[in-house]
């Protein structure tokens, strides 16, 4: 990431899944690196369940306008999350989707965004480390590959501050297994 | 019940897998139809919280007013057209927190109104915080080391207000529940049925309650039955909630004005 | 011997919220939460119409009906 | 002497009109200078089939009427300053059900208990603003016991065409001022629009009017109520174009029928070269200072808001004539002035006039008032 | 990297502020969005020796720390708009008795219940004209987590310097926002007058500055309170001067200090042609907007309200140069810009803009909104 | 009564020839001089009514709140400074109308403040309308035909909240109530006082009880002690009222947050 | 009173009077005859007992300001009722005030006030008839003695609506009592 | 024969609204309200010094004291 640049992410998901707490980790990774960051999601207390939000703007200077308005990475960890947060992106969007429990959607396509990164997120998760949880830790494994927004090292010391001890060798495995996953998907050349 | 009670293009509802709501919406549902109520005559009125979202789901006149002034609302309505059934649906929050005042004085009126009130032990809408009727000690976002506060025991409430009717119930116990509603519904004046649900979101989660299917069958050993536990001793009953019908008295506004009326 | 009665389980999988309710409260064990975290009816068979699942489903995607055979 | 020529208390004039009006319903709490409503209610509603309610507070005062609102009834609740802001959570939920509802609101010197008999103009902002979220209201204000009485009945009326409260902003001076006044005339009466058919209904579904026909609790439409954001179904939704169409719509459904609902009084303006712009008692006093002004050859003049909101910029200025000054009197540290002055910027001269020890502005003050400011 | 430098939630920033403001007692009641001060209060307060109290309703929360105030405490209580309209009884009350209390508003969609998590800018006019009686309430807007924290403080420190109610207003977005923050700067802290001498003791005399230095509860001193028209001794009176007095004197003692109090911030005015008038987090698109105008070449600039009241027209006019066109974006019908349009009158082009469907004005909305007026 | 303890300068009071509140004023001081308190550590809280001039009237610190709200407003004071004696002065419309929410919470919450509630079965303020304790059938400006609701009994209504000191006394008993203020004060914990006083001005000139002193002397009539009542039946017992002490526990709050936790 | 002459009259006095109902009444009266009035007075309700004032206005045509500004007529039933409100009078003002409970007061001279009448009206009251209610029926008198400004027949007819009729009689004779201790004084000339 | 105390009926009358209270719980009837309405001490020898007057007196108008003669 080009030092004056502003990174944009979304992510969405369903309620569960700790997308949340993945933006609110790799933001203070951020920080750590000097960068300003803003945090934000959809804020579902009265609307209970369902579908969640979670965004970050990362950049080395001043954040004016907080929310994400053009991201550079949209992750979607469910069908009903990228139709109701889909929506928003545009050919600088490199877009990331789990496909082991989502169907492509037509609609994205080279002329909506810049790339389709279709990964069995959670499937691989289960197969490989035994565990459901962890899930939001491989995704940030997924975009720390994709995109190195922050150094490798500071992401893991910011999963560090909060995990507990016990899990704190699972979650670097899950940041590994994302990782692994878009390196492999990167030799295979493979996207949409 | 009668299913075409329900509104069905507006479901699934929007409680969390396991939440007592539905339990206890479809228990009031059976009542009316056990009652043979006319379905255009009955309205549903709720305050704000999850449970108060009940009304909405069901095809009856139902009115969402604001948090805890549910009960005001439906005194106006009852008032205004005695023919209708007038049901309040109401959270342990809504009714006994910042609606306080509004129970104990529809309670004090004997306004032909019926109130049953969704406890599920804590404040669900707003994230879990503690409602006047969570227990003591109980672990809730507000009171991190434990509730410091004593609950209301809610048909202590009601009764010394002045309620003509008052029963408990509990999920588990659903025919049990349908009866007390049923009943409460046909009493003339006002009725309170403290209907003890769940949150397994929150209250469930953060007290380490187990699953939705654990916390409700848990019931059976927390709750004992009005005629079991009137036979037992206090400390028998200690962490006992006890259900059943506490007040039912019928005519109790008209005599008492009567009597004073004799007095002076 | 008196016939054993059949029943006929619906479910409707659109308002079900796999919450687990049913499996909890059904004497006879015909629900389970499969692998998925999905609600699965694995033995209807055994199913002796009580309508707790039914009385118990916060959801209201559970009916149970007594199959007449004439 | 006509026989229907009746001496009234201000506060019996706004009881009587509603009576007029068809209210059939009242729910309120005792506070001082408006209590006279509720006792007189306490006797007259039986006498004509209606309800009266004294509830615990004023929150469930208001509570209570928007429910019997709601089943049908024509309602009022009377109040002053401490239970109006206790009742602002209420009327905000009114707006947003479209419940018709009238608020008489007798002004009393505050802030807060502030002095319970003295007269004051100071809730005049509040009336507009008391509630939170974008909302209107409409406002009227009454200067004498007979407009109490002809303002209570076109309170209810708008109210239940535009459903929407409508609050008769009084004040101690009027509630308790006994003057003749002639009740012999019986006045038109709006009732809301109810639906007809029950296929395919919709309750917050309206034609160009922006009112909807919502049906009456009761009556077989089973009708959903919520102060949460919702369509036409009535039912919650957080969508936010529905949302934006909503507030819209609240507010459209006045500002369409301004001409209906925006009233003043002028005098002499044509030729005023000093305008006095007030409302409520305070336009008494000026209405004598204007006579003696101009028996004095003085060009004064007098603009007089009845309806107090909504508020429109274009219609004040085109009723305000062409005088150079504009004094604006009022019982409080200056809260009309504030809109006046919104409304003419620097084209005119805006005095503010504020008096708030209590009493009334007297046309002697305004007269001394001109002498002091050279104007 | 700064290990002072902390992300931070906004409801975080204003409980953390408060405790290092001196806030050592909060009562409150939840409601989306502020309920988190709530919460972090309930293990903060413990913590720091503070009390943590969760009351029945609002009304109780404020009336709650407003006797925690009297007797000596620094206070905050958090809430959203239905539970702001509660408050306002208590709010007219603290102004009366002059008790500092700081209190939080984050404003959500309404009216009514509305939108709960959904972002608005509706409460503006509410905040300063919500309770009834004339009364003055200093309100402040941050517009990021860091500047909540800081505001906060300020709030406190306000609060106890002028004995007033200070309210900071929030919104939904800043409430929930994360962002960096640094805590290491130990903050000025300012408490309140106390009096000294007790024989000819007279709670509300004032100096020169007409704040009172009002004794708390407790310390032998025997005040009185009431929210009753009150003299020099605390004691309510009925009389007209004493009145006028009070509330003049309730007044000018902010008036007075208004260099003191009011704050806001410039961007480029000095040879902005067109200028943006805002204030919360409508003014981070407004600034990125601005940049963005800038660097295509227009004279854009920006003037952003931290203290939305007192509201000082002469300072607004001299604050935002000489643009010709001034555009008002706010997240409501229009509020700010009724005040900005009596400071401008006709001399520039006041142009609001609006939006009401729950989300953020963008800076593309501002782009667009331009390109669609032609400004 | 310590003498000093009176605001001499701001007397003679507002209150009506005959008036039942100074005599409760006087009750009060006499219990607080008994009771040897430090007057620099006693803070008298009220809210709006006749009765809630009186703190106004004494050397304390003095807090006239509104209407309904000094409950709450002394919470915050006593848990500010615990070392203070709380003490609220309300009227029966003030606490258990508009702020009856309070009341029953700081019942449940158990919070150290002693409540007397200067009882005249009216608003007296503004005119003599109904209040929640205005006896059934009574006449009022707002119950011209004879009140239609039934009142609130203050001593059941404090109980089923989780008071745990309620009193009642009547201003002709003044030793009585001397005895159950002082009581009340001492009480670690919420405590209530519902002291029966007299409006002449309205309440008695409506319903005919006469000169105020005859509806002072009239109370022995129509009171009866607690342990007398006690050995009465219900039909000895009507039209009166029993004066005494209902509720007394110590350490209830605690001893209850205990047992929850050794429950869970 | 002239057709077009507003009259304005202020009683004054402590609150069981009566002041208040003898307003009303007058006004009534004036009603009949035609005449606009406007009634009021202090409003005491959170002000317990003690002083009172009421207040008329009676013209031929529209009362624009409501109060009394300069009073053709003061009466003053006790002490603090005229230290209270007995300010705002001029040239213009005929003074009453009730000798038998009330010292006259050194500020009400020639200078002040059109004329003094200083009358035993309670006393003479008690006296003649035995009784202390009617004393605001006495005041009516002496008003309508001194100023004519209704018909002594209306005023009677609009007291007659006001007065159970056990105590009409009562009540007409206090008006009489009235008007004759006007006629007396005017007799004997003797005002201040 | 114990020697019958005396006492000092202590009234001011500034205070006093004149209610008739005292007159009314005076065992011993010392009080009277007058022609005039107003209080009156019409036969403090009678006085027992029981404090009923004192302690009934709304207006704290009424003080009474043993008078020691030493
Ligand atoms: C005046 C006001 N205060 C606070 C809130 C926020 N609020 C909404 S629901 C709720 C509590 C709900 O608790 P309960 O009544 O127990 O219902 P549940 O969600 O548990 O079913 C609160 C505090 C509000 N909407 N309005
Ligand atoms: C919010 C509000 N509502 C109403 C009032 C008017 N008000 C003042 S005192 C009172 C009732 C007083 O009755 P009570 O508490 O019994 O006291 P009392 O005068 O009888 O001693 C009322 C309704 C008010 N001041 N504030
Ligand atoms: S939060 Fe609790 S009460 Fe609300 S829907 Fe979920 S489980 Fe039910
Ligand atoms: S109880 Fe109902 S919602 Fe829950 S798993 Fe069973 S069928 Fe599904
Ligand atoms: S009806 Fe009874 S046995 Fe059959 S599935 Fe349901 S709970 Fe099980
Ligand atoms: S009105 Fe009643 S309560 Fe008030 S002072 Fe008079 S007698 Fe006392
Ligand atoms: S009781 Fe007191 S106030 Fe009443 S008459 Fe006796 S001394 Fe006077
Ligand atoms: S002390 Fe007793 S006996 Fe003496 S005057 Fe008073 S009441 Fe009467
Ligand atoms: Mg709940
Ligand atoms: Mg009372």
């Amino acid at each position: 990431m080009g030092t004056d640049k502003r990174f944009e992410l979304r992510m969405t998901g369903s309620g569960g899944q700790g997308l949340i707490l993945g933006s609110i980790i790799l933001a203070e990774a951020a920080i750590m690196e000097g960068k300003i960051v803003t945090q934000s999601q959809v804020y579902g207390a009265e609307a209970r369940g369902g579908t969640t939000k979670a965004e970050l703007v990362i950049s080395s200077k001043h954040i004016a306008y907080p929310k994400v308005t053009d991201p550079d990475v949209l992750a979607a960890m469910t069908d009903e999350g990228l139709r109701q947060y889909g929506g928003g992106i545009s050919r600088k969007t490199e877009v990331i989707i789990d496909s082991s429990v989502m169907t492509t959607p037509d609609f994205l396509n080279e002329e909506s965004c810049r790339d389709l990164l279709a990964l069995p997120i959670r499937s691989t998760l289960v197969d490989r480390l035994a565990t459901e949880l962890g899930l939001n830790i491989v995704l940030l494994g997924v975009i720390e590959g994709l995109t190195g927004v922050v150094s490798v090292e500071t992401l893991r010391k910011a999963i560090g501050k909060h995990v507990k001890k016990q899990h704190l060798d699972l979650n670097m495995r899950a940041l590994d297994l994302g990782m692994e996953m878009v390196e492999a998907q990167a030799k295979t050349g493979i996207r949409i | 019940m009668r299913l075409d009670f329900l509104r069905s293009e507006r479901l699934p509802n929007i409680w969390c897998p396991g939440c007592g709501n539905g339990i206890v919406l479809r228990a009031l549902l059976e009542a009316i139809s056990q009652l043979q109520l006319d379905p255009d005559k009955v309205v549903l009125v709720s305050g704000i919280g999850c449970s108060s979202r009940a009304p909405a789901y069901t095809a009856f006149d139902n009115v969402h007013t604001l948090h805890g002034r549910a009960i005001p609302t439906a005194t106006g309505i009852k008032l205004a057209n005695p023919d209708l059934s007038v049901i309040v649906l109401t959270g342990d929050g809504d009714c006994s927190a910042i609606g306080g005042n509004h129970l104990i004085h529809a309670a004090r009126r004997d306004v032909d109104i019926t109130v049953v009130v969704f406890n599920n032990y804590n404040y669900g809408m707003t994230g879990g915080q503690a409602s006047p009727l969570t227990p003591a000690a109980s672990i809730t976002t507000t009171t991190p080391s434990g509730n410091m506060d004593r609950p209301f025991d809610l048909v202590n409430l009601a009764t010394g207000a002045g309620a003509t009717y008052v029963a408990r119930s509990g999920i588990y116990f659903t025919k049990h529940l349908v009866d007390h509603l049923r009943k409460a519904i046909s009493h003339r004046g006002f009725s309170l049925v403290d209907a003890v649900a769940q949150c397994p979101t929150y209250y469930g989660r953060f007290n380490r309650k187990g699953s939705a299917g654990q916390m409700i069958t848990s019931q059976k050993d927390w709750m004992v039955l009005k005629n079991v536990a009137d036979k037992k001793n206090p400390e028998e009953l200690a962490g006992k909630v006890v259900i059943g019908e506490f007040v039912n008295i019928i005519g109790a506004r008209q005599a008492d004005i009567d009597a004073a009326k004799e007095q002076s | 011997m008196p016939e054993r009665k059949s029943y006929k389980i619906t479910h409707y999988r659109k308002w079900c919220k796999n919450c687990g309710i049913c499996v909890a409260v059904c004497p006879k064990k015909v629900y389970e939460i499969d692998r998925n975290d999905r609600h699965a009816i694995v033995h209807p068979q055994d199913c002796i119409g009580c309508q707790m699942c039914v009385d118990h489903c916060p959801d209201f995607a559970l009916t149970v009906e007594e199959v007449k055979d004439e | 002497m006509n026989e229907h020529v009746v001496l009234m208390q201000g506060n019996e004039a706004v009881a009587e009109g509603a009576i007029a009006a068809g209210v059939r319903f009242y729910a309120g709490y005792p506070i001082t200078p408006s209590s006279e409503i509720a006792e007189i209610m306490a006797r007259r509603m039986p006498e004509v089939g209606g309800v009266f309610l004294q509830m615990e507070d004023e929150i469930a005062s208001i509570m209570a009427i928007i429910g019997a609102s709601l089943a049908g009834k024509k309602v009022l609740t009377a109040t002053s300053g401490p239970g109006f802001s206790l009742m602002q959570e209420g009327l905000g939920y009114a707006c947003m059900v479209e419940a018709p509802i009238v608020l008489l609101e007798s002004m009393r010197y505050g802030p807060s208990t502030g002095m319970p008999t003295k007269v004051s103009q100071m809730d005049l902002m509040q009336s507009r603003w008391g509630t939170h979220g974008d909302h209107w209201i409409i406002v009227l204000s009454p200067a004498s016991v007979e407009e109490s009485y002809r303002l209570t009945i076109r309170a209810v009326n708008l109210a239940e065409k535009y459903r929407n409260p409508v609050i008769v902003l009084s004040d101690e001076t009027i509630s308790h001022l006994r003057e003749p006044i002639d009740v012999s005339v019986s006045p038109t009466l709006t009732d809301r629009k109810l639906p007809v058919e029950k296929s395919g209904y919709l309750p917050y579904r309206t034609d160009i009017s922006l009112v909807p026909a919502i049906a009456n609790i009761g009556t077989g439409f089973h009708t959903s109520f919520t102060g949460l954001v919702h369509g036409e179904s009535g039912f919650q939704t957080a969508n936010g174009h529905v949302a934006e169409a909503l507030v819209e719509r609240l507010r459209d459904k006045l500002f369409n029928n301004l001409d209906d609902i925006i009233q003043f009084e002028t005098d002499r303006v044509e030729d005023a070269e000093i305008l006095f712009v007030s409302f409520g008692i305070t336009a008494r006093g000026v209405s004598e200072t204007v006579e003696t002004l101009r028996s004095r050859g003085r060009k004064a003049g007098a603009l007089r808001l009845v309806t107090l909101f909504p508020f429109d910029d274009d219609r004040i200025r085109q009723a305000a004539g062409s005088a150079r000054t504009i004094i604006v009197p009022e019982l409080n540290s200056g809260q009309l002035v504030l809109l006046i002055k919104r409304v003419f910027g620097d084209s005119r001269k805006v005095v503010p006039m504020n008096k708030i020890n209590g009493d009334l502005i007297s046309p002697q003050d305004i007269l001394d008032f001109l002498q002091e400011e050279n104007l």
